[in-house]
């Protein structure tokens, strides 16, 4: 079987359950693919770990896969699997957040690591600065949990739909006390988990065909989990070196996540997505993620040769 | 040094004669030799030349210290104008990377000779680490120019000092918030009591029973675990991350600072007893100062062990200015060159304060035996 | 101590008070007291705010009561998180991946291992320095400035680079736990190497003895103090140190992945109960470093 | 007890446990020094001397036994800074400077910076130091730093001086001139001065009592009452008296000494 | 240079720095050592004896002048182990008991363990310390513990033997025993001695040769070659010879000395 390496972005949960079925479910092995999975976490940069030779095919987001490029690592997305974004943000209604206007003199927590563009962006076409000496907005770097919104100390803190949210209801705030703001509904969003290859190995034609096999295992994988979520989330949960994760938690993250798979052409790259996020990543006015228009940074190819 | 013929630089001038029989490069086309450019040729074969000049007289005074360095200064030009016109990674540059290491020689020899002239000036000893930095320093640029490493796993140390230059206002600010605020603040408050903690503790016997397990018990504390907790109980500025390094330098200096109390010889401690002196005279004319070499550890351990608490603790959580939320974010936007721009500052701040605290040290313990050197 | 009252009789009381169990216990008591008051005045805001917020009626009772039962607390009470434990710890099989046992014992064997790492590197760089005046003057400022790269920042390119050469699973760990504790070692090793005085170092040139007579017999000995201070301090770093370590290699197992895992998921009493048996790790080996230390200064004839 | 008794010993024994053999350092020590006594201990090196001295100073606790000082018990009359004391090492701190290690024990008891430098000075220049007020201990000889243990001692200017072999380390001429400054400060202020010598003539020569001891366990062998007068110089020395005391001290020293030949 | 020279110093200065003032300890000094001499140095407190043994033994660079011992340089012939030294403070580890302390040199010098325990066995017997072989530094007394120090010199067998105050801390009779035990060693072996004492007696009975110094800036300013036979005992302390070289001793000492009385 040949062998293949896989970086995830973050720690095991449902997020990645496609791989985790399609590993557990034997679709590797069937492709005759011996695939390792290596769980990511807080300071795991996938783009740096292929850089170096950690992995074959990583899961990232857009931005940094980008911004990595630009920096002389041509990574190339061989397939979206997430057509939607699934990043928010979550406001405290009894904090005096409402609409986006109110974001005016409130702190807002936020997600660095690369993953602040879209919000920086928001920013700018809603016209609050978020730097200088007296900013409209205070900005602050959130840590991995929601704790600033519950103990007061954030009016709004980042969330994605599938799994800061519910902690937030976990921890006993309901949805009607919380203002929502999903940036896919305020045309910020940039694109999120897709997997990316490193551009020599679309020049070698056995790595290409390994990594067709791959991918057409993997969206087999993505399509059985979306369609047994209960099951997916077990097997994640199995998968889970931890032994942290709840069952509840991740049958519950599975559901959001299937919402974010999309329905047709499972994986294949929208180009208008694409185009989107390359503008919003290039409109920055403070410090733009990416100077030069990208070229050759995704392909069709891999997904096209996985459809058959 | 003194009689037979220095072995060190025989390996040098070995390792160069035998670089000139292989390819330092591939300009495009072919394998080329050291004589690709006549100046990195002639650079080559002078510092062979010094150093064998060198070996016949075996004079190790100063100015041989600088003909040395001179050699060292004229052999490193050759490799950069190697890796500036050729290829240069792999088995096509096996003789570029073989005069390198012997470079390595002729510094360790460079610097050896210099730290003994440095005995009798004191520029001179400064001179020492200096050259040993820019050694490491030369051999970084050297091996990641040289092997093409991508600046996302390791960038050169011109690119950094590139990023240094072009973003001293950031750096400057997060300098500000993390050193000055969190760091300062969190090692005054964390050394003091740990000091203030070993006192009780050594006053009152029963404390030292019941509290000293519990104190290892705060030491083994991860900062990973303290620092999101932290965050919640004294929010998301410096104060939360003062906290972090209160609890990270509390124990070394209390270890140490018990340590130092029981290094009091029983003469010393009898004549206190036979004037009567109580507890608090015993301990300030007799115990600290036979402490302070044990504290003065402590304090060294902790200036390093703060910073490091400091920017890891902004990994969970902060305002966005601080060196470690500087370092977490920009590795997430690729652009290691800041991080390493920031980790240089840490470097030199750390050093320096390292220094002053070394310099204090010398200053309060001039007495103790690991100052008083028989020649 | 200067005056301390020798010759009083042992009574029962005595020895419970001079004993290690006595005081112990008064301390963990005075710190499980200390701990349920903070635990209500901690959780009070969080409690307050949802009482108000679904209008119920409370007392100040009902405050003590929640405050030592929530479920995503800011500071749980001891009893949660011995029930934590419990479920943890005894429960579960050593084996499995939810005992707390399974993880103590991942994170304890990097650490043990980067311990003997950094204390045998901690050590040969304090003999190089005190031994070699150019490596004294050249690498100890090189050395403090290595102390001061944030691990952490740099751990994932280490992690990598060190999956390049091959090398994974425990010993990255312990490479990165050790970087963290040779320091402490180093720097008291040179303290120590170089704390025999004048006399005792002359008596060794009258015998014409060589560096390594010196260092055997009158150096090591004397540094022994130092070392073992050392060696306290540095047991607790290497803790640290692969617990840190355990987070840019994917989380996966250890204490630091449950601890990280825990953050991450706002489970209060899953890092607490983490964080307590990192502790009672770390002061195990804390302890253990202080036993040998007991028997070594016995055996070198320590004056009571 | 008797009114005058300064140090009062009564069966005392002391043992230092030892795991392989403990040693009977002190056995059944009966003594009693009365106020302006210049009294020498005098004996076999390890017969126990100094650890009776430091029972004395509460430096050491008895086995068992009875010992009293100014009718108090030993730590009272430590804490009522009874004594000065000069130890058999000089047990100087290495961070002070000479000026420095002689004011201590005046800083310690409170007095004036005025006070504490004058006393410094005067006792330097006693044991003949002038000039080495800022010297470090370890930039003397070992003469020196013993003679600079002895002016700390006497700057205390205490009551009852415990001398543990003070000049042991001195040249004949300088330890004449310290006998006899020793003896003139005795005489004047009427100290009770208790002194360890490995020297004959000094124990002569300078005390009022002689106690001789012997080793393991260390016993009292005799006890001395020199009829000498209290006041006198080092011609004395050549006087039959001086010489039958002589003679009585060696014979007992010889007696309780372990060498038989 | 005479082939039999054992120690020979020419206008040799030493000059310790300081900020304040620099010490004169050594002032052109010329002194020449025979192959089995049997040298004292005698002089006031401070006057630079133990600087100028410490000269001889390589631990002390002299400011300017010559030295060689056995022809050689002081480093060269310390390097060759010429000597054994007895510094004036017991100088002994404190971690390790006194048989250890004495097997030290001996572990040194490769000696097989059964060699190393029989002449530590020797050598302690020698001192009178049997039975404290298993004791720490800690446990002995001031006297025994510079006897250890005495016996652990000893041990080396050297040819060269240096003892800066051997005998110091130690009473009358053990000292008499110990100096005829050195006597007879001296007299079989043929070793050459340097010998520190504040004892005129003592360095009248053991030298060959009598050094006295004077302090500040330390000088030679008697050197004095006694006639005495190398085969003496203790009575040879009551002949006129003896008394003789013992008063041109004395008036040596009193003239450098710097107290005027
Ligand atoms: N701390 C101790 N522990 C065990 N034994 C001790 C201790 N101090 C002294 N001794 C023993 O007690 C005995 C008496 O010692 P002490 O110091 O009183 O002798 P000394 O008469 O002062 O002798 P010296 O003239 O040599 O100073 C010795 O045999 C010694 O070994
Ligand atoms: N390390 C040093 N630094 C500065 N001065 C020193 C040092 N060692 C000795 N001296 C000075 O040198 C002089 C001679 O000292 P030395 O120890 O040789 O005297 P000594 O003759 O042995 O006296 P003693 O009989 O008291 O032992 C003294 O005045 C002393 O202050
Ligand atoms: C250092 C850091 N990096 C990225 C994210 C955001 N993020 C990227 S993937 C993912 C998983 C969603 O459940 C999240 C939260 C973060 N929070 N902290
Ligand atoms: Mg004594
Ligand atoms: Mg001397």
């Amino acid at each position: 079987a040949d062998k293949l390496t896989l970086q995830l972005k973050w720690v095991t949960q449902a997020q990645f359950a496609g791989y985790y079925v399609a590993k557990d479910k034997g679709f590797y092995k069937d492709a005759d693919l011996e695939v390792t999975i290596k769980p990511g976490g807080p300071d795991v940069a996938p783009s740096q770990v292929i850089a170096g030779g950690g992995a074959d095919v990583v899961i990232d987001w857009m931005p940094a896969a980008l911004a990595t490029r630009e920096k002389g690592v041509p990574l190339v997305n061989i397939s979206q699997v997430f057509a939607k974004s699934g990043m928010m943000l979550t406001c405290r209604k009894d904090m005096g957040v409402k609409t986006a206007n109110d974001f005016k003199g409130k702190t807002l927590g936020v997600w660095f690591f690369g993953n602040e563009y879209p919000f920086l962006s928001w920013m700018d076409t809603l016209g609050f600065s978020t730097s200088g000496s007296n900013p409209d907005i205070t900005v602050l770097k959130q840590g991995f949990n929601v704790d600033p919104i519950l103990q007061k100390q954030a009016a709004c803190v980042s969330t994605m739909t599938y799994n800061e949210y519910w902690q937030v209801l976990d921890a006993g705030l309901t949805p009607e006390e919380l203002t929502v703001f999903k940036y896919e509904e305020q045309g910020v969003a940039t694109l999120e988990d897709g997997l990316y290859v490193m551009e020599d190995s679309l020049k070698d034609d056995a790595m290409v065909d390994k990594l067709s096999r791959f991918v057409a295992a993997s969206l087999k994988g993505w399509e059985y989990a979306v369609a047994n979520p209960d099951e997916a989330a077990d097997i994640v949960l199995e998968n889970d070196a931890t032994g942290a994760q709840t069952e509840k938690h991740q049958r519950r993250m599975m559901r959001e996540i299937a919402k974010l798979v999309g329905t047709n052409k499972v994986g294949r790259l929208d180009e208008a997505a694409y185009q989107r996020t390359v503008d919003i990543l290039m409109s920055g006015k403070s410090d733009v993620v990416i100077a030069k228009k990208p070229e050759g940074a995704y392909t069709q190819m891999i997904w096209e040769r996985a459809q058959n | 040094m003194a009689g037979r013929y220095d072995p060190v630089l025989i390996i040098f001038m070995g390792f160069s004669l035998v670089s000139f029989w292989f390819p330092v490069g591939h300009d495009g086309n072919d394998s080329v030799t050291w004589w690709f450019d006549i100046r990195a040729g002639a650079l080559v074969a002078a510092s062979v030349l010094i150093a064998g000049i060198q070996l016949y007289f075996r004079v190790t005074n100063l100015t041989f210290a600088l003909f040395v360095t001179l050699a060292l200064i004229l052999g490193v030009m050759a490799p950069l104008l190697a890796i500036d016109t050729l290829r240069t990674d792999g088995y096509e540059a096996i003789g570029l990377w073989i005069y390198v290491a012997g470079l390595g020689f002729l510094a360790w020899r460079a610097m050896a000779m210099l730290s003994k002239a440095a005995e009798f000036n004191r520029l001179i000893s400064f001179a020492v680490p200096a050259l040993f930095g820019l050694w490491l320093l030369y051999l970084w640029q050297v091996v990641t120019t040289g092997f093409g490493v991508p600046s996302v796993l390791l960038p050169s140390p011109g690119q950094i000092g590139d990023a240094i230059a072009a973003n001293g206002e950031t750096l400057y600010a997060d300098f500000y918030q993390t050193v000055i605020k969190s760091v300062l603040s969190g090692f005054v408050f964390g050394c003091g009591s740990g000091f203030l903690v070993a006192i009780l503790v050594d006053r009152i016997p029963f404390m030292q029973r019941g509290l000293l397990p519990l104190g290892s018990l705060v030491s083994a504390v991860p900062i990973v675990g303290i620092a999101p907790i932290m965050v919640m109980w004294f929010g998301f500025d410096w104060e939360s991350k003062a906290a972090v390094i209160v609890v990270m330098t509390f124990f070394p200096m209390l270890i140490n600072t018990l340590a130092g109390l029981q290094a009091t010889g029983k003469i010393e401690k009898d004549l206190m007893r036979s004037y009567a002196a109580g507890y608090w005279q015993t301990l300030f004319f007799v115990r600290l100062p036979n402490a302070l070499p044990f504290i003065f550890n402590a304090l060294k351990i902790n200036s390093t062990l703060a910073m490091i608490g400091a920017i890891v603790a902004e990994f969970f959580g902060t305002p966005i200015v601080g060196m470690g939320f500087r370092i977490s974010t920009e590795v997430g936007r690729m652009n290691v060159d800041i991080v390493w721009a920031t980790i240089a500052v840490a470097a030199v701040v750390g050093s320096v304060f390292y220094g002053l605290l070394a310099l204090f040290e010398k200053r309060l313990t001039f007495w103790h035996a690991s100052y008083r050197r028989a020649r | 101590m200067t005056d301390q009252q020798t010759g009083t009789k042992p009574s029962h009381w005595g020895r419970l008070y001079n004993g290690q169990i006595l005081p112990v216990v008064t301390v963990i008591l005075a710190i499980i007291v200390i701990w349920y008051a903070g635990a209500v005045y901690m959780n009070s805001e969080r409690l307050i705010d949802g009482y108000e917020r679904s209008k119920t009626d409370w007392e100040f009772s009902d405050l003590v009561e929640d405050s030592w039962s929530m479920e995503r607390p800011i500071l749980p009470a001891p009893q949660q998180i011995i029930e934590e434990l419990d479920n943890t710890i005894i429960d579960k099989k050593i084996t499995s991946k939810r005992s707390l046992v399974f993880h103590a014992w991942i994170t304890l064997s990097s650490t043990l291992l980067g311990f003997a790492f950094g204390t045998l590197l901690g050590i040969v760089l304090a003999v190089g320095i005190v031994h070699v005046k150019t490596l004294d003057r050249s690498l100890m400022p090189w050395v403090i400035a290595s102390q001061t790269i944030p691990i952490l920042a740099i751990a994932p390119m280490i992690i990598v680079v060190l999956g390049h050469l091959g090398l994974t699973g425990l010993v990255p760990k312990a490479i990165i736990s050790m970087y963290l504790c040779f320091f402490p070692i180093t720097i008291g090793m040179v303290k120590g190497l170089r704390s025999p005085d004048i006399l005792q170092l002359d008596l060794m040139k009258t015998y014409s003895a060589s560096n390594n007579d010196v260092f055997w017999k009158l150096r090591i000995p004397a540094s022994i103090p130092y070392l073992f201070t050392s060696l306290k301090v540095a047991v607790a770093i290497s803790l640290v140190g692969a617990i840190v370590a355990e987070l840019p290699t994917g989380a996966v197992q250890g204490l630091g992945a449950r601890l990280l895992a825990g953050s991450y998921y706002g489970q209060t009493i899953q890092i607490w109960s983490a964080l307590v048996v990192a502790s009672v790790l770390g002061m195990v080996l804390v302890w253990a470093v202080g036993i040998a230390e007991k028997l070594t200064l016995r055996r070198m004839g320590g004056q009571s | 007890m008797s009114t005058d008794a300064v140090v009062e010993i009564k069966k005392l024994n002391l043992i230092f446990p030892a795991p392989d053999a403990p040693v009977h350092a002190l056995s059944d020590i009966d003594l009693k020094l009365d106020a302006g006594d210049f009294v020498s201990f005098i004996g076999p090196s390890g017969c126990g001397k100094t650890t009776l001295m430091r029972v004395i100073a509460d430096l050491e606790t008895p086995t068992d036994g009875h010992i009293s000082v100014n009718g108090l018990s030993p730590e009272e009359a430590r804490k009522n800074r009874a004594y000065g004391y000069v130890f058999q090492a000089p047990a100087l701190y290495p961070w002070r400077t000479v000026q420095k290690n002689i004011m201590l024990p005046l800083e310690i008891m409170g007095l004036s910076k005025q006070e504490q430098r004058e006393r410094a000075e005067k006792n330097l220049a006693l044991v003949n130091l002038e000039g080495f007020e800022k010297k470090f201990p370890w930039q003397l000889s070992g003469g020196m730093q013993q003679r600079v243990s002895i002016a700390r001692a006497l700057a205390v200017e205490p009551d009852l001086l415990l001398m543990d072999e003070p000049f042991g380390a001195l040249d004949e001429i300088t330890r004449d001139h310290l006998n006899e400054q020793l003896l003139k400060l005795w005489n004047q202020t009427q100290k009770t001065v208790v002194f360890v010598t490995h020297s004959i003539p000094e124990a002569v020569f300078l005390s009022s009592k002689i106690v001789v001891m012997s080793p393991r366990p260390g016993k009292i062998i005799d006890i001395i009452d020199s009829g000498l007068p209290r006041d006198r110089t080092l011609d004395i020395r050549e006087t039959p008296e001086f010489l039958e005391i002589s003679h009585r001290v060696r014979e007992g020293l010889r007696s309780g000494h372990s060498y038989d030949d």
